[in-house]
């Protein structure tokens, strides 16, 4: 069966560092994957790479058989690959419903944007559904706090219906309940899309994850499950070939 | 948006504009010039933008004029109230401006205006309320609005005296530098055809946007054309640039003379004297024209305004066209429109460029033409003059090769 | 349904506006109005897309010469050349101005003319990028160069003294004071009509993709969309309707110049919008309306200090009312509710930094 | 023939115009606020070497360059910290608040000085020129030294100097800078004094060569503005090639055509227009990851 997506040979290049180098990297459609690795270790770049935010220097990104390098960001998301960022932007003028409208709307043709929104559409109810924020619906997004604003984002990629998503960070400063909640949200998500999530929070990882990705220096170090990866003298070495304080920050 | 917050909102707004609006309508103003034992009449030139520097000189010696009239006893008896308006160097304004003066102020006449633009703004307003306009400065020519009194010069008493001189000096080709606007295509237009009948030659033709202080490219093709002689129409502030950079190429009033029909007294002094002195101007007053009547008047007009203030050529006109109305409206009995219109050909004074005659078909004035040379110390002294004021022709009609000019 | 009330009751008082004005007084609330119709615009594209507009004039003026040459034109009769042109030299009626002798053509250009400048110049800035300040900037240099592109075209255009002189309006003669009132009621209707297309766009899902793209435009990119059309379509709306507003200025002030469209007359379009509040509709139109009243009257009573307190203003408005006088009674609430909460993460607006 | 005499011209526009952008690159380009009101810095620079001519007497436009500086820089340093300072971050605002500011000084200098131009005359030995083909007047010669002067003394500042450093920090990234112990808002008042320094002295260098008076400095904002956009923000290198590009564009544009003059203003609009299209960032951009 052929990948949903496929990265070759992939080179990326900021003024003379090398961000990425030589990455080759695979997606199985269905699939739950982490992408860890310590700071600098390109991964946000790689996203960066897959949703057209960045030009690489060389290699290819395909993705259920289309080309994605070269594309425009809109182009890439219309293509059926979402993502989130580190820190979240929602829209705080526009209330959460119309926020999820708006995401949901995006393949919507210019005469019906100009009409006004009449009740809410059923993706968006379920996706209301989903992130838990049924009560909120109608407050502007601005009075979410930060959990809320993640959920919400994660429900703006949903109903898109996106083949793939890109979750860049997505419980970086949340409370333990919130990244429970983050977490569950994470998994019933994953039960129908292709997720790739970005993460350094080895708890939540332990907790959550099923395959995992390293990376190190722009480059691939290991792939396999959680106990694979953990028992990996490479990334044992990464990691922890430093002293403790700075693996509490690197994983806070 | 709150939905409520906005409604109150205009409301508010809407109500308050409508009450200041209306609390203008029932203006005391309205009242009108007969009424009372004062005669309105309107003043309006730029007292704000870039136009102010120029105009407010004018304003001044109006006023001026003014307090002399009603000093002497007035108009039939009345005192002038001037009622001053600031056009705000904006042409739409002046025409507001305009018929705020005509419909709510009733003004007997106005006094106003220095661009050709805000004449042309002003035109269909005075015309349309059969209005009267007198308007003081040098201009195209090429109009003759039956609502307008024109006491600048026209083309035939300006620019053509100049080219004659010129001629008459031997200078063979001349350069066109200008102010992209009205007038200097208009006087270009002119000269063009003037050195075709008269075998001379334009060596360039050039017009920088108004405002423009950049001139090393225009002083390179003058340096080039190397022409006999500049006629410069600039306008305002270019000036100053443009003579600055003239003399720092090296290039004086004896390698590269110029000509200039919009530099006076006042725009000398921001030019710096050393910067422009040796070159020629063409007017039809400088503040040393001779006469008893005009030390009168700088003496007059330097004691209300300042010894440091020079007087000008627009600033006469305009003192003029306030003395000739007033004298029109005495000799009319009356301020009604018509009535002097009727009275004012033929009304000759003796003002401070010498004497000046209304000529009634034209709406124009008799002026002397005067060519002056620019003395270090600011001030221009009279080489030439036409010897006799030159009865006004702003189509040119009585210039064969001018013929086709003004189609 | 207040709304409506509202909408009704200002609508009546702008349309017995005739029985209480001198007709002159009547021309000004006619020019106002036609400012507040740009005012529209640019809370759509200033408030809602976050499109500093600095060359609002530029449309202004194109809708303006559209109608002016159509007029000058009839003016001049069939067959001759309109006033300016003879006194600059022009023998033939230029190629670009004969199809303007056709009134549909003219009116139809009136809102093309603007679309397209607008339609060109969104795509060109917007697909790059180009944003905030960087925008405000070219869009100021639009006006710059359009003006000069205008007055070195004497012939076409009439330079710097522009189109003046008209007495005929489809119909209406400009001289009479009955035929003006009805070209003000004219006015006050496309206002109106004006208002409500605005309105609807604003609340339409356009209106809130408007407003995600001012708030987040690469957010709102990784949504799926293309935020160079969403802002090019904003732009070149308020454009048209600058333009529409131009054409109708046209025969109320009786004449139209390039000072009316250039760097100092587009700021002046803008900060009735700021002072009314650019992020209500009818903030920015009163806003439009107090503003060059406010200039009128100043200019009028005190016209030397009329530049202190049009700066006065500027500074004013920017610093304690940033959204304008409709923002005032949302503003006073956030204080008063900051007071009760000192923590509260008050909303902000946000706009670009960078570009 | 022409075409060197052209480049020269050409160079010498362009001096002009650097000098008059150079304060700009750093408030516009390194705090991202678009100061309006920086002409009238220039203005108020102009002014300065007028008020000193009669103490001073003919060198008044020298002794006026330090002394303009300090006036340009204090102004500056006024408006930053009762005005600019609350606006980080709103710069469309900042844009109407210093458009309202530089009406209000205008008419100031209308009030104090008058509204005609005034008469600022230039040393005794900068009025002749050098021949080269073409002749090139010493205050060009004087102004181009000037602002390339400018140029080194920011870089080096900039480079060398810890204070320059700190402000440089603050440019690529203000959160870090502050967490990493800069007073990003000393920094902003030295960034804020420095540009309105050199406003005042790009004032001083152009009483050479034009008018002064209260609208001189609205008539250079507008190309001011468009040369740093051209260059790239906060770029002193782009801000220098862009400044000499468009001077030498305007004066071959308006040496080759009729009418030029005009026809410049526009084709200079429109390769700016163009130039976006390919550098939609200006000729030099910082990279930075941050979205928006």
């Amino acid at each position: 069966m052929s990948k949903l997506l496929q990265v070759r040979g992939l080179n990326v290049v900021f003024s003379g560092f090398h961000a990425i180098t030589d990455l080759d990297f695979a997606l199985d459609a269905g699939e739950l994957r982490f992408l860890i690795g310590p700071n600098g270790a390109g991964k946000t770049t790689l996203i960066d790479v897959i949703t057209g935010l960045t030009r690489p220097a060389s290699g290819s990104v395909s993705f259920a058989g289309q080309e994605l390098v070269g594309r425009r960001e809109y182009q890439v998301v219309r293509a059926g690959v979402g993502r989130t960022f580190q820190t979240s932007v929602v829209f705080e003028e526009l209330s959460v419903v119309d926020n999820l409208d708006l995401a949901a709307g995006f393949r919507r043709r210019l005469p019906a944007l100009l009409r006004r929104r009449h009740g809410v559409s059923d993706d968006v109810a379920s996706a209301l559904d989903t992130i838990g924020l049924g009560a909120l619906a109608d407050r502007p997004a601005g009075v979410l706090s930060h959990g809320q604003r993640q959920w919400l984002e994660i429900g703006m990629l949903v109903v898109q219906r996106p083949r793939l998503l890109l979750l860049d960070e997505p419980v970086a400063g949340m409370s333990r309940t919130e990244r429970e909640r983050t977490g569950e949200l994470l998994q019933s998500v994953a039960r129908d899309h292709t997720v790739l999530v970005v993460e350094h929070d080895m708890d939540f990882l332990r907790r959550f994850a099923s395959t995992v990705t390293v990376l190190h220096e722009g480059r691939l170090l290991c792939e396999g499950t959680v106990a694979e990866v953990q028992a990996d003298p490479r990334v044992q070495e990464v990691y922890l070939g430093r002293s403790r304080d700075e693996l509490d920050k690197e994983v806070a | 948006m709150a939905a409520t917050k906005w409604t109150k909102t205009l409301s508010i707004l809407f109500l308050s504009t409508t009450l200041a609006v209306a609390g203008c309508a029932d203006d005391p103003a309205a009242s009108g010039s007969s009424s009372g034992d004062t005669i309105k009449v309107g003043i309006l030139h730029s007292l704000s933008g870039t136009m102010a520097i120029s105009e407010v000189t004018v304003r001044d010696s109006e006023l001026l004029a003014i307090e002399e009239v009603n000093a002497a006893g007035g108009v039939l008896g009345k005192k002038l109230e001037p009622v001053v308006e600031d056009g705000a160097s904006d042409w739409p304004t002046f025409a507001e401006k305009a018929q705020k003066l005509i419909n709510e102020d009733k003004v007997a006449t106005t006094f106003g205006g220095w661009t050709s633009a805000s004449r042309k703004a002003m035109l269909p307003v005075f015309e349309r309320n059969k209005a009267l306009l007198w308007y003081p400065v040098q201009y195209e020519g090429l109009e003759s609005s039956p609502y307008i009194f024109y006491t600048g010069a026209t083309t035939n008493q300006q620019i053509v005296p100049a080219l004659d001189y010129l001629k008459q000096q031997g200078k063979k080709s001349v350069f066109l530098v200008g102010s992209d606007y009205v007038f200097p295509r208009t006087a270009n237009k002119i000269i063009k055809a003037y050195a075709a009948a008269n075998g001379m030659t334009v060596a360039g033709e050039e017009y920088t946007p108004l405002g423009t202080t950049e001139y090393s490219t225009i002083v390179n093709k003058l340096g080039q054309a190397k022409p006999d002689v500049v006629f410069n129409t600039l306008n305002g502030d270019s000036n100053v640039a443009f003579f600055k950079q003239l003399r720092s190429a090296g290039l004086t009033d004896k390698t590269m003379p110029t000509v200039s029909v919009s530099v006076a007294e006042e725009e000398v002094g921001g030019i710096g004297p050393a910067n422009i002195a040796g070159h020629l101007v063409a007017w039809n007053y400088y503040q040393t024209t001779e006469g008893a009547t005009n030390t009168e008047f700088v003496k007059k007009y330097k004691a209300k305004y300042g010894a440091a203030k020079v007087t000008s050529d627009p600033m006469e006109a305009g003192y003029n066209a306030v003395k000739l109305w007033a004298a029109a409206a005495t000799k009319a009995g009356s301020t009604d429109v018509e009535a002097v219109k009727k009275a004012a050909g033929g009304i000759s004074l003796d003002l401070p460029e010498g004497k000046v005659t209304i000529d009634g078909e034209t709406q124009h004035v008799y002026k002397t033409a005067r060519i002056g040379l620019i003395q270090p110390d600011g001030q221009i002294k009279e080489v030439w003059n036409s010897g006799a004021p030159v009865k006004p022709d702003p189509y040119l009609k009585g210039y064969p090769w001018a013929a086709g000019l003004a189609s | 349904m207040r709304n409506r009330i509202a909408f009704a009751l200002i609508a009546v008082l702008l349309l017995a506006a005739p029985l209480v004005f001198s007709p002159f007084r009547l021309d000004l609330l006619a020019k106002y109005l036609c400012y507040a119709i740009v005012a529209l615009g640019i809370a759509l594209a200033w408030g809602r897309g976050g499109m500093l507009t600095l060359g609002q004039g530029v449309f202004f003026g194109l809708g303006g010469y559209a109608m002016g040459m159509h007029l000058k034109l009839v003016e001049a009769g069939p067959g001759q050349l309109p006033d300016f042109m003879s006194w600059s030299g022009v023998e033939r009626l230029p190629l670009l101005w004969k199809p303007f002798a056709d009134p549909v053509f003219a009116l139809v250009m009136v809102v093309v003319l603007p679309v397209t400048v607008a339609l060109l110049l969104g795509l060109l800035v917007f697909r790059q990028r180009v944003r905030g300040a960087y925008f405000a900037v070219l869009s100021q240099a639009l006006a710059a160069a359009f003006v000069i592109l205008l007055v070195g075209q004497q012939g076409l255009t009439g330079g710097t003294n522009g189109l003046t002189n008209f007495q005929l309006f489809f119909g209406l003669d400009l001289y009479d004071d009955a035929d003006r009132r009805i070209l003000y009621f004219a006015i006050v209707v496309v206002l109106g009509l004006s208002y409500l297309v605005v309105r609807q766009l604003a609340r339409s899902r356009y209106g809130q993709l408007l407003v995600a793209i001012r708030d987040g435009e690469d957010r709102v990119r990784f949504l799926g969309y293309d935020p160079a059309l969403v802002k090019t379509f904003a732009f070149a709306f308020s454009a048209g309707l600058a333009g529409i507003a131009g054409a109708l200025f046209v025969p109320v002030v009786g004449l139209l110049t390039p000072a009316n469209l250039g760097v100092v007359a587009s700021l002046e379009l803008l900060i009735g919008v700021a002072i009314g509040g650019r992020y209500s509709l009818a903030g920015a139109v009163g806003g439009a309306l107090l503003f060059h009243y406010a200039k009128t009257i100043f200019s009028e009573q005190w016209p030397d200090s009329w530049l202190y307190v049009q700066g006065a203003l500027f500074v004013a408005v920017m610093l304690w009312a940033p959204r304008g006088l409709a923002g005032l009674a949302g503003q006073l609430r956030d204080l008063v509710a900051a007071r009760r909460r000192p923590a509260a993460p008050a909303p902000t607006v946000l706009e670009e930094a960078r570009a | 023939m022409g075409t060197l005499n052209q480049l020269v011209i050409g160079a010498s526009i362009g001096a002009v115009l650097l000098l008059a952008s150079l304060g700009l690159t750093f408030t516009f380009g390194q705090m991202g606020v678009i100061n309006m009101a920086h002409g009238e810095f220039i203005m108020a620079g102009a002014y300065t070497a007028y008020v000193l001519q009669p103490l001073v007497g003919e060198q008044a436009v020298l002794v006026a360059l330090p002394v303009a500086f300090a006036v340009g820089g204090v102004l500056g340093l006024i408006l930053e910290r009762l005005f600019i300072r609350r606006f980080y971050g709103r710069p469309l605002d900042t844009l109407l608040l210093t458009w309202g500011i530089s009406l209000i000084l205008q008419q100031v200098a209308r009030d104090v000085f008058g509204a005609p131009n005034v008469q600022v005359t230039a040393p005794g030995w900068l009025t002749g020129g050098i021949d080269v083909g073409v002749r090139i007047p010493y205050n060009r010669v004087f102004i181009l030294v000037l602002a390339v002067g400018c140029v080194a003394a920011i870089s080096l500042y900039l480079s060398k100097l810890r204070q320059g450093r700190r402000m440089r920090a603050v440019m690529q990234n203000r959160q870090l800078a502050a967490v990493s112990g800069v007073a990003t808002g000393r920094v902003d008042q030295a960034t804020f004094f420095i540009g309105s320094g050199l406003a005042g002295v790009a004032g001083v260098a152009l009483t050479l060569i034009g008018p002064v008076g209260p609208t001189l400095g609205s008539g250079y904002i507008v190309d001011a503005f468009l040369v740093v956009v051209a260059g790239g923000l906060g770029q002193l290198r782009g801000a220098v090639i862009a400044a000499f590009a468009l001077g030498v564009l305007n004066s071959f544009v308006e040496f080759w055509t009729a009418n030029g003059a005009s026809f410049a203003k526009v084709v200079v609009f429109a390769v700016i227009i163009a130039f976006l299209q390919f550098r939609p960032q200006g000729m030099f951009v910082l990279r930075s990851r941050a979205l928006t």
